[in-house]
């Protein structure tokens, strides 16, 4: 599949930045080909997964009232389908990490992405939960949100503009679009747990992951 | 009068088709196989539809634009969402009361189905018709409670069990004002057949036709059946911003679609009820004389007129949901045990002396009698 | 000030007094709580508001300096400075008996610097989870990431406080308390809650739907921002307190400049004053219009949210034009404003004036006068004056409750003398009261950009500054009015490039800890509604 | 049809009468409880008894099961079981079972053709049962019992509610408030 081929309503292909990055994880995930039928059923879902992703705001800090503003009447975040903000975990598609993790929040982190049902999306949204941001050298600062849970979408700015934030979802959207429910495929997304250590036994956590084997 | 546009024509044709080329068992039970289609069917065009609507109509009071990205002014936007919310992952939680967890979405759904059933959605357009249609609408939405205090119960979740035992309360104390409203009607239209409540407004919708006590009635109707369907300003059972989601916190993937859809279909069935009761139902609005004017209204479909009554309702109950805060658990329980209760037993006492006396629209302007 | 001196000599002979920025007396800890005392009970002028308690280090002895004010005259401040040379097991007496704020600002203090306050009923750490090695705060802290590691293993709550008494005979005695009872129904709201505004975590313990005590849990949000000031120059630092309460970003920052401008003697221009105060303004009206919103929607007004944040983006748009930013503006810096204003400002910023008045019209016919917001507000969430004042909670929360305490009038700074304008004060002390405030100052804040806005002087928008700001040895003090009240900057320098000790005093943390005491036996439902008419922003609580 | 109907829900009231009387949670029992009601409603619906399937829907599954389940929720834990210890309360219970099975036995053989007949003659009509409730004469007098027994309840509640004042007056008056 060609990253072309991938329709997004709102903004053409072309409108996007980086779209080779894209297109090398599509070519990886198309390496063994597909059956038509099969594609075409997967098309289906998958438009109904890209155009339904329901939101649990894991809002810690400023980005959090930017998800606010993008969610209200100036920006609308309901006209992508998204306006149901489910509040339990259970109910929700698309976690978005708006705010700063730190080591206390890090376990609830974990265990809100744990309580989520497949297929379950999480969009990093601004400094902080790409990297630390601004507080990247304090002592109690998880340095990114993917140290702890696997992230689909990083969106950089501090906090990011809602603008941003719709661009970040419509990007998901495209990798959503291109996924496979048969056969369950996904995209590999960055994970790198490199400090996991349990507290009780000094030992590092192995965390099972399908999706970064 | 022609009415060409009516399913009537249509119904009775398959009826005497069934019956003349099939033994009756057979035909019977394509018949009931049918209908029920028909009334799934409609179950579930009707939530989609409504799923759409309210949030086009939230969007609207919230100067919003709401969904469009899906089809023209995002009109498929909930079939994504169910296509979503079929194949989502249903979670298998440890100590949860499994039996009860797995039932519970099923009691509240099939409750739900029961009673549209009843509802008469045009002229022949009735799954059941029973005599005592109004007590059978009060028995089986009963059932459905059950359903929300078992989600809330097997859960293993305090959030889930408060909303369990808020929407218990509630329900019990509201069902009672809904009872008594729709008793009020039947005590006006002297039967508790559906269809014949129906056929009996056909110049005088209830609502005029008992005046002041039959108005009350209405108004007391939808506030209970309002607060029935767990909707704000009465949503105390999932009261996202205490409960995060109430009863159903822990249910995903499809078993909380039941409770979604059942809580817009509640919604639903209570506006249609409150149309079919006190608003004519499918009757279009007739005036004793005008022939005219009676046919080119009979020429508008009978399931024209009762979705569009429904609309009106919906609309309202929306209105009301999305502009009221919610209710405090003690100031609910008070409207109804210190305001909607005593009000309407003693409207139900002024509804029977205007029946005994005569002073009903339909007695004192004999030209609103069918 | 005479009248002071001798006050606290009476009460403590051997106290020492120095006249720095504010009156500074330094004292044994043993002699602190006699001082204080004497301070709190002073009938003409009682020092009974505890605007910071700051923990320090310096090295060779660990210390806290406490920052007192009286509910009568705001403008008398004092500081009372005491520490102890024991590193290994520090103690010093706890003014919990006197000051409720003083909870969990010791809590913080023993959780960053392991000071611990004899006769607090409560010393788990704040901020930091129990099991945490060192004491950040500390110079000596050891901040090898091994030492505490990232962790996705759950931790169980412990509801244990241990507690250092004195009993009759001066004698310390360690002892554990419970802080629930054997059979309590407790849920947490929070951290992850729709409703706690952020992350906090309450510990709830109900009767049926009657909340029966609190237990505040705090930082899952603690990034350690006073810690990494340490490090950082002082231009750098003010990105630092935007993050803190984002709702007031502005603000905050205006207050840090204030601190650091006074200290390095900058002059500000006089047009960069007039660009801050419009802003700062302008950043309250947004924030109380948030605050608005989310109050509304805590009652279950989702509607009311967003017409909120529909008006806010008024404001926000003002900002984007004239910094690019929406919500953290970074506008201020030292010696005056970073963006002049853009040419249309003046035109857009008086066009958004009469707009919001109507808005509040019709926010006072959506929301104000509603049956169901009123039996919801009114009557709920009592909180008395004397609660306000001893957990100093300040800002139209505290107004609310008849505390006078709106900085721009008592310790009024940049331009608030020369303008006019109201301190909004209701005695009700309800969460109607507190809503009704804030709407009320959102028209005042209006008021005062209408005097301001049309004589911007011309000049210069900065000060010639140092590109190395060095503040001379001492310690300054700085407060403001945020969004949510008092909002001060405590600094000490040793003449470095980098300040020596940070402190930001947080408005939100009164908020919350007076939560505990005005929400018992309300339903849980109030306790969201509560929690929406004080207006916290977690943030700034967990720095 | 019916029959196969008929079956379909005696094999559900048979195995859910067993599932509740042995399940080992309290509220698993009120859930298969109502299961049993609801399907003797199925009976009465087969019947054509359109009135009586409707009251035990609303007055069984409806309103005393939604009383049973609330109050277990009031008194029990989530996960409490229900241990039968004590040996001699199973054998009695048995034999009052066996007992009880024997004499409704002994009426349903006795009465069986009037019970027939009675199926026989159809639906009863609305009127009819408003008649017999309201009306004067013998077999009759059901609403003023009915009536009568409500008052009965109000009178206990009251005076329950008034002995209790007695004790602790200061409480209950600031209950009243509320």
């Amino acid at each position: 599949m060609d990253v072309n081929k991938v329709k997004i309503k709102a903004l053409p292909s072309d409108d996007f930045k980086d779209n080779e990055t894209l297109q090398a994880y599509i070519d990886e995930l198309n390496a063994t080909g597909t059956n038509v039928v099969v594609g075409k059923l997967d098309q289906m879902i998958n438009w109904g997964r890209a155009n339904s992703l329901w939101p649990l705001a894991f809002a810690t800090s400023c980005c959090g009232i930017e998800f606010m503003a993008a969610a209200a009447a100036h920006y609308d975040l309901a006209r992508f389908g998204m306006e149901v903000v489910r509040n339990s975990p259970r109910q929700a598609d698309l976690m978005v990490v708006a705010g700063t993790i730190v080591h206390k929040m890090g376990p609830l982190l974990r265990r809100v992405y744990d309580q989520m049902a497949e297929p379950k999306y999480v969009v990093a949204m601004g400094a902080c939960a790409i990297s630390g941001g601004p507080f990247v050298n304090s002592y109690h600062v998880i340095n990114g949100a993917d140290k702890i849970i696997p992230v689909d979408v990083y969106i950089p700015g501090c906090p990011p503009r809602p603008e941003s934030l719709f661009y970040g979802l419509l990007q998901l959207q495209r990798k959503v679009k291109v996924e496979k429910f048969f056969g369950n495929k996904r995209i590999v997304r960055p994970y790198n747990p490199d400090t996991l250590i349990n507290p009780k036994t000094g030992e590092t956590v192995k965390v099972e992951n399908e999706f970064n084997k | 009068m022609k009415q060409p546009l009516e399913l009537t024509g249509l119904i009775s044709n398959l009826h005497t088709f069934f019956r003349s080329n099939l033994t009756p068992f057979w035909a019977t039970v394509i018949e009931g196989a049918l209908v029920l289609i028909a009334v799934l069917a409609a179950y579930a065009i009707i939530a989609l539809a409504l799923i759409y609507i309210e949030r086009k109509i939230t969007a609207f009071f919230q100067s919003r634009l709401g969904p469009n990205r899906l089809g023209k002014y995002g009109w498929i936007q909930s079939v994504a969402d169910l296509i979503k919310i079929l194949i989502k992952e249903i979670i298998h939680i440890n100590k949860v009361d499994k039996v009860l967890f797995y039932a519970a979405p099923f009691f509240v759904i099939v409750s739900s189905v029961l009673t549209f059933g009843i509802i008469p959605f045009g002229q022949g357009l009735q799954a059941v018709d029973f005599n005592i249609g109004i007590v059978y609408i009060l028995a089986v939405s009963s059932i459905g409670i059950i359903g929300v205090l078992l989600a809330g119960w097997s859960s293993n979740n305090k959030y889930s069990m408060i909303g369990a035992m808020r929407s218990g309360a509630q329900f019990i104390s509201y069902e009672l004002s809904a009872g008594f409203a729709l008793m009020t009607v039947v005590v006006l239209s002297g039967t508790m057949q559906v269809s014949e409540i129906v056929e009996s407004q056909r110049y005088a919708w209830n609502v005029f036709n008992g005046h002041i006590p039959a108005m009350i009635a209405f108004v007391i109707y939808l506030i209970s059946g309002h607060a029935e369907t767990n909707r704000g300003p009465f949503d105390l059972p999932e009261a996202e911003g205490e409960l995060t989601a109430g009863y159903h916190t822990e249910y995903s993937g499809l078993q909380f679609g039941f409770f979604y859809l059942a809580e817009y279909l509640n919604m639903f069935i209570i506006a249609a009820i409150a149309t079919t009761v006190f608003l004519g139902g499918w009757m279009p609005i007739q005036v004793q004389g005008w022939d005219g004017f009676n046919q080119v209204m009979w020429y508008i479909p009978s399931y024209v007129w009762f979705f569009a009554k429904t609309g009106v309702l919906i609309f309202f109950s929306l209105w009301v949901r999305w502009s009221f805060p919610r209710l405090r658990i003690d100031l609910l329980l008070n409207l109804e045990w210190k305001y909607l209760l005593p009000i309407n037993l003693v409207n139900i006492i002024v509804m029977v002396v205007v029946v005994l006396l005569g002073w009903t629209l339909e007695d004192l302007f004999p030209i609103f009698r069918p | 000030m005479s009248n002071i001196q001798d006050i606290i000599l009476n009460a403590v002979p051997e106290a020492l007094i120095e006249e720095k920025q504010k009156l500074t007396v330094t004292v044994e800890p043993k002699q602190l709580h006699p001082l204080v005392k004497a301070l709190y009970e002073n009938k003409d002028l009682p020092f009974d508001y505890l605007i910071s308690l700051i923990g320090m280090d310096w090295e060779d002895k660990l210390g806290v300096i406490y920052l007192f004010s009286s509910s009568k005259d705001m403008s008398q401040e004092i500081a009372v400075i005491t520490a102890t040379e024991d590193r290994e097991n520090p103690l010093l007496y706890s003014i919990t008996d006197m000051y409720e704020a003083a909870h969990l600002n010791e809590r913080e203090v023993y959780a960053m610097l392991g000071i611990r306050f004899i006769n607090n009923p409560d010393m788990r750490r704040f901020l930091l989870d129990g099991d945490w090695n060192g004491y950040p705060l500390c110079k000596d802290y050891d901040a090898d990431p091994t030492l505490n590691p990232i962790t996705i293993a759950n931790k169980e709550i412990t509801d244990l406080a241990p507690r250092i008494m004195e009993d009759e005979n001066g004698n310390l005695v360690e002892s554990v308390a419970n802080i629930f009872d054997e059979d309590d129904y407790i849920i947490n709201i929070g951290p992850q809650h729709p409703s706690t505004h952020g992350v906090m975590h309450f510990r709830t313990a109900l009767n049926g739907e009657v909340v029966k005590k609190i237990d505040v849990n705090s930082g899952y949000i603690h990034r350690g921002i006073e810690k990494m000031c340490e490090t950082m120059t002082y231009p750098q630092i003010l990105h630092l307190t935007d993050r803190l309460d984002y709702l007031s970003a502005g603000m905050n920052r205006h207050a840090l400049c204030m601190c650091i401008e006074k200290a390095a003697e900058i002059e500000v221009p006089m047009r960069a004053e007039y660009i801050r105060v419009i802003m700062d303004e302008l950043n309250r009206i947004s924030s109380h219009l948030l605050a608005w919103a989310a109050h509304c929607n805590d009652l279950g007004a989702t509607t009311a949210f967003v017409y909120g944040v529909r008006e806010r983006e008024h404001v926000l748009d003002i900002f984007d034009k004239t910094c690019g930013g929406r919500l953290i503006i970074n506008q201020n810096v030292v010696g005056g404003v970073m963006f002049d204003i853009y040419p249309d400002f003046q035109k857009d910023v008086k066009a958004f004036i009469p707009y919001m008045r109507e808005k509040l019209v019709e926010y006072d016919d959506f929301f104000s006068h509603n049956p169901i917001a009123l039996n919801r507000m009114v009557n709920v969430g009592n909180m008395s004056r004397e609660d306000a004042i001893t957990y100093a909670v300040t800002g139209p929360a505290g107004r609310g409750s008849g505390f006078s305490c709106d900085v721009r009038i008592h310790k009024p700074y940049s331009l608030y003398e020369k303008v006019e304008f109201k301190e909004v004060i209701r005695t009700e002390g309800d969460s109607y009261a507190r809503y009704m405030n804030r709407l009320d100052e959102i028209e005042q804040s209006l008021h005062i950009i209408e005097q301001l806005i049309d004589d911007i002087p011309e000049g210069e928008i900065l000060a010639k500054v140092k590109p190395i700001i060095r503040l001379p040895e001492g310690q300054y003090y700085q407060s403001v009015e945020a969004g949510k009240g008092e909002f001060a900057v405590f600094i000490e320098s040793k003449g470095d490039k980098f300040p020596y000790r940070v402190k930001f005093r947080s408005p939100s943390l009164a908020a919350v800890s007076v939560m505990p005491l005005i929400c018992k036996d309300e339903l849980l439902t109030d306790f969201i509604g509560i929690g929406g008419s004080m207006d916290y922003v977690i943030p700034d609580i967990d720095r | 049809m019916t029959t196969i109907i008929f079956y379909i829900l005696a094999l559900v009231i048979a195995v859910f009468s067993v599932l509740a009387v042995t399940s080992k949670k309290v509220i698993r029992s009120a859930t298969f409880l109502l299961f049993v009601l609801l399907a003797t409603a199925g009976l009465f619906l087969m019947l054509n008894y359109h009135y009586l399937f409707a009251v035990q829907v609303t007055v069984y599954a409806g309103g005393i099961m939604i009383l049973f389940i609330m109050a277990i929720f009031l008194t029990h834990k989530p996960g409490d079981e229900f241990s039968t210890k004590m040996s001699w309360k199973v054998r009695s219970s048995v034999l009052l079972a066996v007992g009880g099975l024997l004499l409704t036995g002994y009426i349903i053989v006795k009465n069986v053709t009037r019970v027939y007949n009675y199926v026989q003659s159809g639906e009863m009509k609305m009127q009819e049962i408003g008649t017999a409730m309201m009306g004067t004469e013998k077999y009759q007098y059901l609403l003023p019992f009915e009536v009568i027994s409500l008052l009965l309840l109000a009178c206990i509640i009251g005076a329950i509610l008034i002995a209790r004042k007695e004790t602790s007056a200061g409480e209950t008056d600031s209950d009243s408030d509320k």
